[in-house]
């Protein structure tokens, strides 16, 4: 059971099942203000689907959500409730390409957002809020006015995170963010995410099968497989000394310089029988 | 296996390649030249747009309408080019190849063992009975013990996985030797990932394939392949050794993806390149692609397009190459 | 081809100036609907003769003096008639479009927004209608109220209906699937927000695109209700009357009157279907990202 | 699997019949207007006439049971009586329903000959086979059938004198050349789309992955068209066709009125000019159960075509 002193987010035995398919099952966790935690797991194993409970996306079958000490395990009631929820979480999701409105500009889509939370400031206040927000993820003056499709990618992603701080959030929910991105700008937005959680003290939860992007954002982590988790601690703990069988097969499927292919295989080969390979779909 | 040391089995040289993009001819490979010696891996390692894939379907005769192309592209010896007929056909035998996503690469309203025995029936006249006993031997050589039952599914019955391994069963029943294997685990999780690196390691060594490697992901080749070819905006900037090319890379954007990967064993900041990625349409022609984005840049690298440059047992397109060697790999992480 | 081309066009990230041109064949069938619309507002006024003044001494008499078209069954001026009946001939498909874009859009955004029982009960009631085909439910109206322009656009409305919101519930369910909706959601918009700053903004151009090729179908379909005598009533004008009208001129060697109305019906649909397929074409590229 | 998808389609059909009946039933009920008034003629009529007028057509039971009754006779095969004709409706449709029956099977022939052929050609040979089928066919789509009914009776009935202009026709050739001009025009634009479709749905084919896989295993050109190109348009392509050919079910009104053929869609416009709602009534649900039974075929053939079609429904 998670037991994490001044917890912003707290799951506690959440399940989700689509007819009769359990998808998650006894998933507990808590990230304290400030801090950050990884859920790894590989298709299947229901790390989406916790993300988007607690995002408010799905409704949990069973179990509760609480973010900064308020439950959200059911719908919100009312518009300012939803607000309210917002500015507790918010998700930046994995495919730059359709996570912007392509007809709005980026300027006006952070606008729209800071109207929303904002209603009491002016347009020259929140306009100055823009500008510093689009600086703040590293875009320029003319790409903070441009319209998505002349940004690239990782530019795209950068607007993707400002209109998810504009909120003031307390958590950010990374739902494979860097996924997508070819390399050289995975490694650029990867620094600025680790910067603006050094400058704005925002509590991460990284949804991700990648694991050395998991080493490098987050200080702790809970492994899923199959919809439970199956093991959880501090993050180089996890991945050095991996202790389920589970966590232990995926650290050792990740590719890396000497990586021993016939070790690999005979590890694969002893734990085949445990893992019977069904049709999926 | 015995090895010929002599000549090897797949040699492209100087390959270029022009598509037709909005009715205009655009170049996408310049000067590609590698090869890939009997029984040897060779990884083709390279961000999207940097001309990777054309290069695969290049050497397959997969190029789309209006495609020009250039340089040469020969497999054991015979030139790759001007087949035709029943020669392409054989040839295509000969090279087979793996592609990245299993779900659309497969026919869908077609049962597996049709997909798989296709090949064996229409060009090898072996009787249906007969290629589907030797479709099951191969599928529980690739690790799928029920083959007879996977014969009678169809494709959406199976899981990714499961599928690609189907995709390289059904490759092998014509005993290629060359595999061209375009980004086969890309659409795959991680441990099935290690699961079909390791059939294909297998196959490389009990089989004698050759195999050509692309991939995104500079360390998954440098794992599983000899030698390593780096791709940028539709060129080779290095070849080498793929253990080299991790530890003492000679061109400054094989240091800047190596760089630029987050490791799994230490946490430190990356360097991160700036800018984005060229792709091979943008590439200029007449100076180094990657100039714009490299810290090491001179004057000399936007005056004329650098050449492959011979060095430590492999080459590299940089001006610069013996000023920086030994400078950029050592400790990648700052 | 481009599906090939893809992996090298399609990661550029920064594409080139849009084409916002509709090409020739557009602008083309963009000024035959616009002469159309124009003869229908003010078709009627600048009618050289009263369309419906029967002579029927004067009746299949060939283009010449004063009448340029010469004249119909009942001697009646075929250009006054022509010009005239554009109103009803134009008019009618509109009010269908209208009507099925406003019930279609509205039923479509509910099914794709709510999901779950809303949306298989509108798919199923829309099944349903599906089985009524529009002439058949004209004729059903016709039975019912007797025969007119409004009983017609009526039963064209309805059976339009659940065809507009099948595509438009396509069309905004890949919208409203699109990670920026879930991302306001996220953020705290409200539903009716979203589908009016988001949704509807973005999927308008493929309504425009869509409802430019239905009105080519409308128009189409009104003129056979007419033509069929239970839609616009003789002699009221109207394109699809004036052939039914003029339909024996046929077999008697005076084809121009019918021949020109047809000729006005295809005109005004191959300029709607190509002018909605150009519109189709850019919403699909506006869409693109 | 498939067969579970098959039983919801006819469930969904079963539900789709009654509905519509009760719809085509309902509209008697709103319909202003005395029933018993037509049925007399417009005299007046002595209260017990009147009484077992009612108890005869059972006017005097509520709404419900009177479309009971009527239903379980449609059933039966027995939709009631014309008042105007004072004949029994299934009759005069009987009578009626093989010229549409025959002009929508006629042109259905030229649909999948002409539709499919003309589009494989064009799919499978760019240049200017394509470019001319894509020009004709965009030209044939927007001909109404009514425009091309005038047309052709212009030039081939009138001008060439080739084809009889009016009548069925005897015997079986009498039929088919008395047909020929009328299944032509109905079926003229729709051979366009079909047409136009079928090339389409060749092209996505070929540019498909799956293809490009076959050619790169050395499979030789002619069967990688036929195994897979053409066997995975075939799904689209017969998707199109059905639905197209359902649709002219009701379009065959429009022929028949221009050829002066006496079927069934026009007896249906006639009657709803006379009003004689019974007619309507009747024609109406014919045609609702042709055009329900044809789609069913559709998703029939398209549940054999498609192993993945317990995924998902039809792509529409």
């Amino acid at each position: 059971m998670p037991d994490v002193s001044d917890p912003v987010l707290e799951v506690v035995g959440l399940r989700k099942t689509f007819g009769d398919v359990v998808a998650v099952e006894e998933v507990s966790f808590a990230v304290r203000r400030g801090g950050s935690l990884a859920i790894v797991g590989e298709s299947g194993s229901g790390k989406t689907t916790v993300a988007k409970m607690v995002t408010g996306q799905e409704r949990p079958t069973a179990g509760t959500i609480r973010a900064c000490g308020r439950d959200r395990s059911a719908p919100a009631r009312g518009g300012a409730e939803r607000r309210l929820r917002g500015r507790e979480v918010q998700i930046v999701f994995q495919d730059p390409y359709s996570s912007l409105d392509p007809r709005q500009p980026v300027d006006r889509a952070i606008d729209e957002v800071l109207r929303l939370h904002r209603p009491d400031w002016s347009a020259p206040q929140r306009a100055e809020r823009v500008v510093e927000l689009v600086g703040m993820v590293g875009l320029d003056d003319r790409q903070g006015s441009a319209l998505p499709r002349a940004l690239s990618g990782g530019q795209r992603q950068r607007v993707a995170i400002a209109r998810a701080l504009a909120a003031e959030p307390e958590v950010l929910i990374l739902d494979e963010s860097v996924a997508a991105l070819d390399v050289s700008i995975q490694a650029q937005v990867l620094n600025l995410l680790i910067d603006l959680r050094e400058r704005l003290g925002i509590t991460y939860v990284l949804i991700s099968h990648d694991l050395a992007v998991v080493r490098q954002l987050t200080e702790t982590v809970v492994v899923m497989h199959r919809g439970t988790i199956v093991e959880r601690g501090r993050t180089e703990d996890v991945l050095d000394a991996p202790q389920h069988d589970y966590t232990r097969r995926l650290r050792a499927s990740v590719p890396t310089p000497g990586w021993d292919l016939a070790a690999v295989r005979r590890a694969l080969h002893e734990t085949r029988p445990v893992r019977p390979l069904t049709p999926s779909c | 296996m015995n090895h010929p040391e002599s000549a090897p089995l797949l040699e492209v040289d100087r390959l270029g390649l022009d598509l037709l993009v909005g009715g205009v001819h655009r170049s996408v490979l310049r000067d590609v030249s590698f090869s890939v010696a009997q029984g040897e891996a060779v990884g083709l390692v390279g961000e999207s747009g940097s001309g990777k894939s054309m290069t695969v379907r290049a050497i397959d005769r997969l190029l789309p309408a209006g495609a020009r192309q250039r340089g040469s592209i020969r497999f054991d010896g015979k030139d790759v080019v001007s087949l035709s007929g029943a020669a392409l056909r054989s040839y295509r035998a000969e090279v087979a190849v793996v592609f990245q996503d299993p779900r659309v690469h497969i026919n869908p309203v077609r049962r597996v063992g049709d997909f798989m025995t296709e090949v064996l029936r229409t060009n090898r006249s072996v009787r249906r009975r007969d290629a589907g006993a030797r479709a099951v031997e191969m599928l529980a050589k690739v690790g799928i013990p029920d083959g007879e039952r996977r014969l009678d599914q169809y494709p959406h019955e199976l899981s990714g996985g499961l599928l690609q391994r189907v995709m390289i069963a059904s490759t092998l029943l014509t005993a290629p030797r060359l595999l061209l294997a375009d980004e086969p685990t890309t659409a795959l999780d991680v441990t099935t990932q290690a699961e079909i690196m390791g059939l294909l390691d297998e196959l490389r060594s009990d089989l004698g394939l050759s195999i050509l490697f692309i991939t995104h992901d500079l360390d998954l080749a440098a794992a599983v392949c000899d030698r390593t070819a780096v791709m940028y905006a539709g060129e080779i900037v290095e070849v080498r050794e793929s253990r080299l090319l991790h530890d003492d890379p000679l061109h400054p954007y094989t240091a800047a993806l190596g760089a630029a990967r987050p490791l799994l064993d230490r946490t430190a900041r990356l360097v991160a390149v700036p800018g984005r990625p060229l792709s091979a349409l943008e590439a200029p022609t007449d100076g180094c692609a990657f100039a714009g984005r490299c810290p090491y840049v001179e004057p000399t690298c936007t005056s004329a397009a650098p050449v492959l440059v011979p060095a430590d047992g492999g080459a590299a397109r940089c001006v610069r190459v013996e000023a920086l060697r030994g400078t950029l790999g050592g400790v990648p992480h700052a | 081809m481009s599906a090939v081309a893809a992996p090298v066009a399609g990661t550029r990230p920064v594409r080139g100036r849009r084409r916002t041109g509709l090409g020739a064949t557009g602008w083309v069938s963009a000024a035959v609907v616009g002469l159309a619309t124009l003869v229908a507002v003010v078709g009627p006024l600048v009618a050289p003769h009263d369309p419906n003044q029967a002579d029927l001494v004067q009746a299949w008499i060939g283009p010449g003096g004063d009448h340029l078209v010469g004249l119909d069954v009942q001697g009646r001026d075929v250009l006054s008639r022509i010009l005239a009946g554009a109103r009803s001939s134009m008019l009618g498909p509109l009010l269908i479009v209208v009507i099925c874009m406003l019930v279609g859009s509205l039923l479509g955004l509910v099914s794709a927004w709510r999901g779950g029982m809303v949306d298989a009960g509108v798919s199923a009631g829309l099944d349903i209608l599906f089985a009524f085909p529009g002439v058949l439910l004209a004729a059903l109206t016709a039975a019912v109220f007797g025969a007119g322009l409004w009983a017609a656009v009526l039963a064209m409305a309805v059976a339009y209906t659940p065809f507009v919101a099948r595509l438009l519930r396509g069309a905004m369910l890949k919208e409203r699937n699109q990670p920026y909706i879930t991302a306001l959601e996220v953020q705290g918009l409200g539903a009716t927000a979203i589908c009016l700053r988001h949704v509807l903004p973005n999927v308008f151009p493929f309504m425009v695109a869509q409802g430019s090729i239905l009105f080519g179908y409308a128009v189409l379909d009104l003129a056979v209700i007419s033509y069929l005598g239970i839609g616009v009533q003789p002699p009221d004008p109207d394109w699809g009357v004036m052939i039914s009208e003029n339909q024996s001129g046929i077999l008697l060697g005076y084809p121009l009157p019918a021949l020109c109305a047809g000729a006005c019906i295809v005109a005004v649909v191959v300029a709607m279907n190509l002018l909605g397929e150009r519109l189709l074409e850019r919403a699909g590229k506006d869409g693109g990202r | 699997m498939r067969i579970g998808y098959l039983l919801r389609r006819v469930a969904m059909l079963a539900v789709t019949l009654l509905v519509a009946s009760f719809v085509i039933f309902a509209a008697t009920y709103v319909a202003p207007g005395n029933p018993l008034a037509a049925l007399s003629g417009g005299k007046s009529l002595s209260p017990e006439a009147q009484t077992a007028l009612e108890r005869r057509y059972h006017l005097d039971e509520p709404f419900l049971a009177q479309y009971w009754h009527w239903l379980s006779g449609a059933v039966r095969g027995d939709l009631g009586v014309s008042i105007p004709l004072h004949e029994d409706v299934s009759t005069l449709i009987a009578d009626r329903a093989w010229i549409t029956l025959s002009l929508v099977l006629y042109a259905a022939v030229i649909i999948v000959i002409l539709g499919i052929g003309l589009g494989l050609l064009a799919g499978l040979r760019p240049g200017w086979i394509d470019s001319s089928v894509l020009v004709i066919s965009s030209m044939a789509a927007a001909v109404p059938a009514f425009v091309a009914a005038i047309v052709l009776i212009a030039v081939f009935a009138v001008s060439l004198g080739w084809f009889p202009t009016i009548g069925t026709g005897d015997g079986f050739l009498g039929h088919l050349e008395h047909l020929t001009l009328p299944a032509v025009a109905l079926a003229l634009s729709s051979v366009a789309v079909v047409a136009r479709v079928t090339r389409t749905a060749i092209r996505e084919e070929v540019a498909r992955e799956h293809v490009q896989t076959a050619i790169s295993r050395g499979i030789p050109q002619h069967l990688v068209v036929t195994r897979h190109v053409l066997r995975n348009a075939a799904i689209p392509i017969t998707t199109v066709t059905g639905v197209t050919i359902a649709s002219l079910i009701a379009i065959s009104s429009v022929v028949e009125t221009s050829f002066g053929l006496n079927g069934l869609g026009q007896y249906l416009v006639k009657s709803a000019q006379g009003k004689d709602i019974a007619v309507v009534q009747g024609i109406s649900l014919v045609l609702v159960v042709a055009f329900v039974l044809v789609n069913l075929v559709v998703d029939t053939m398209y549940a054999v075509l498609d192993p993945r079609v317990e995924l998902g429904a039809r792509a529409a």
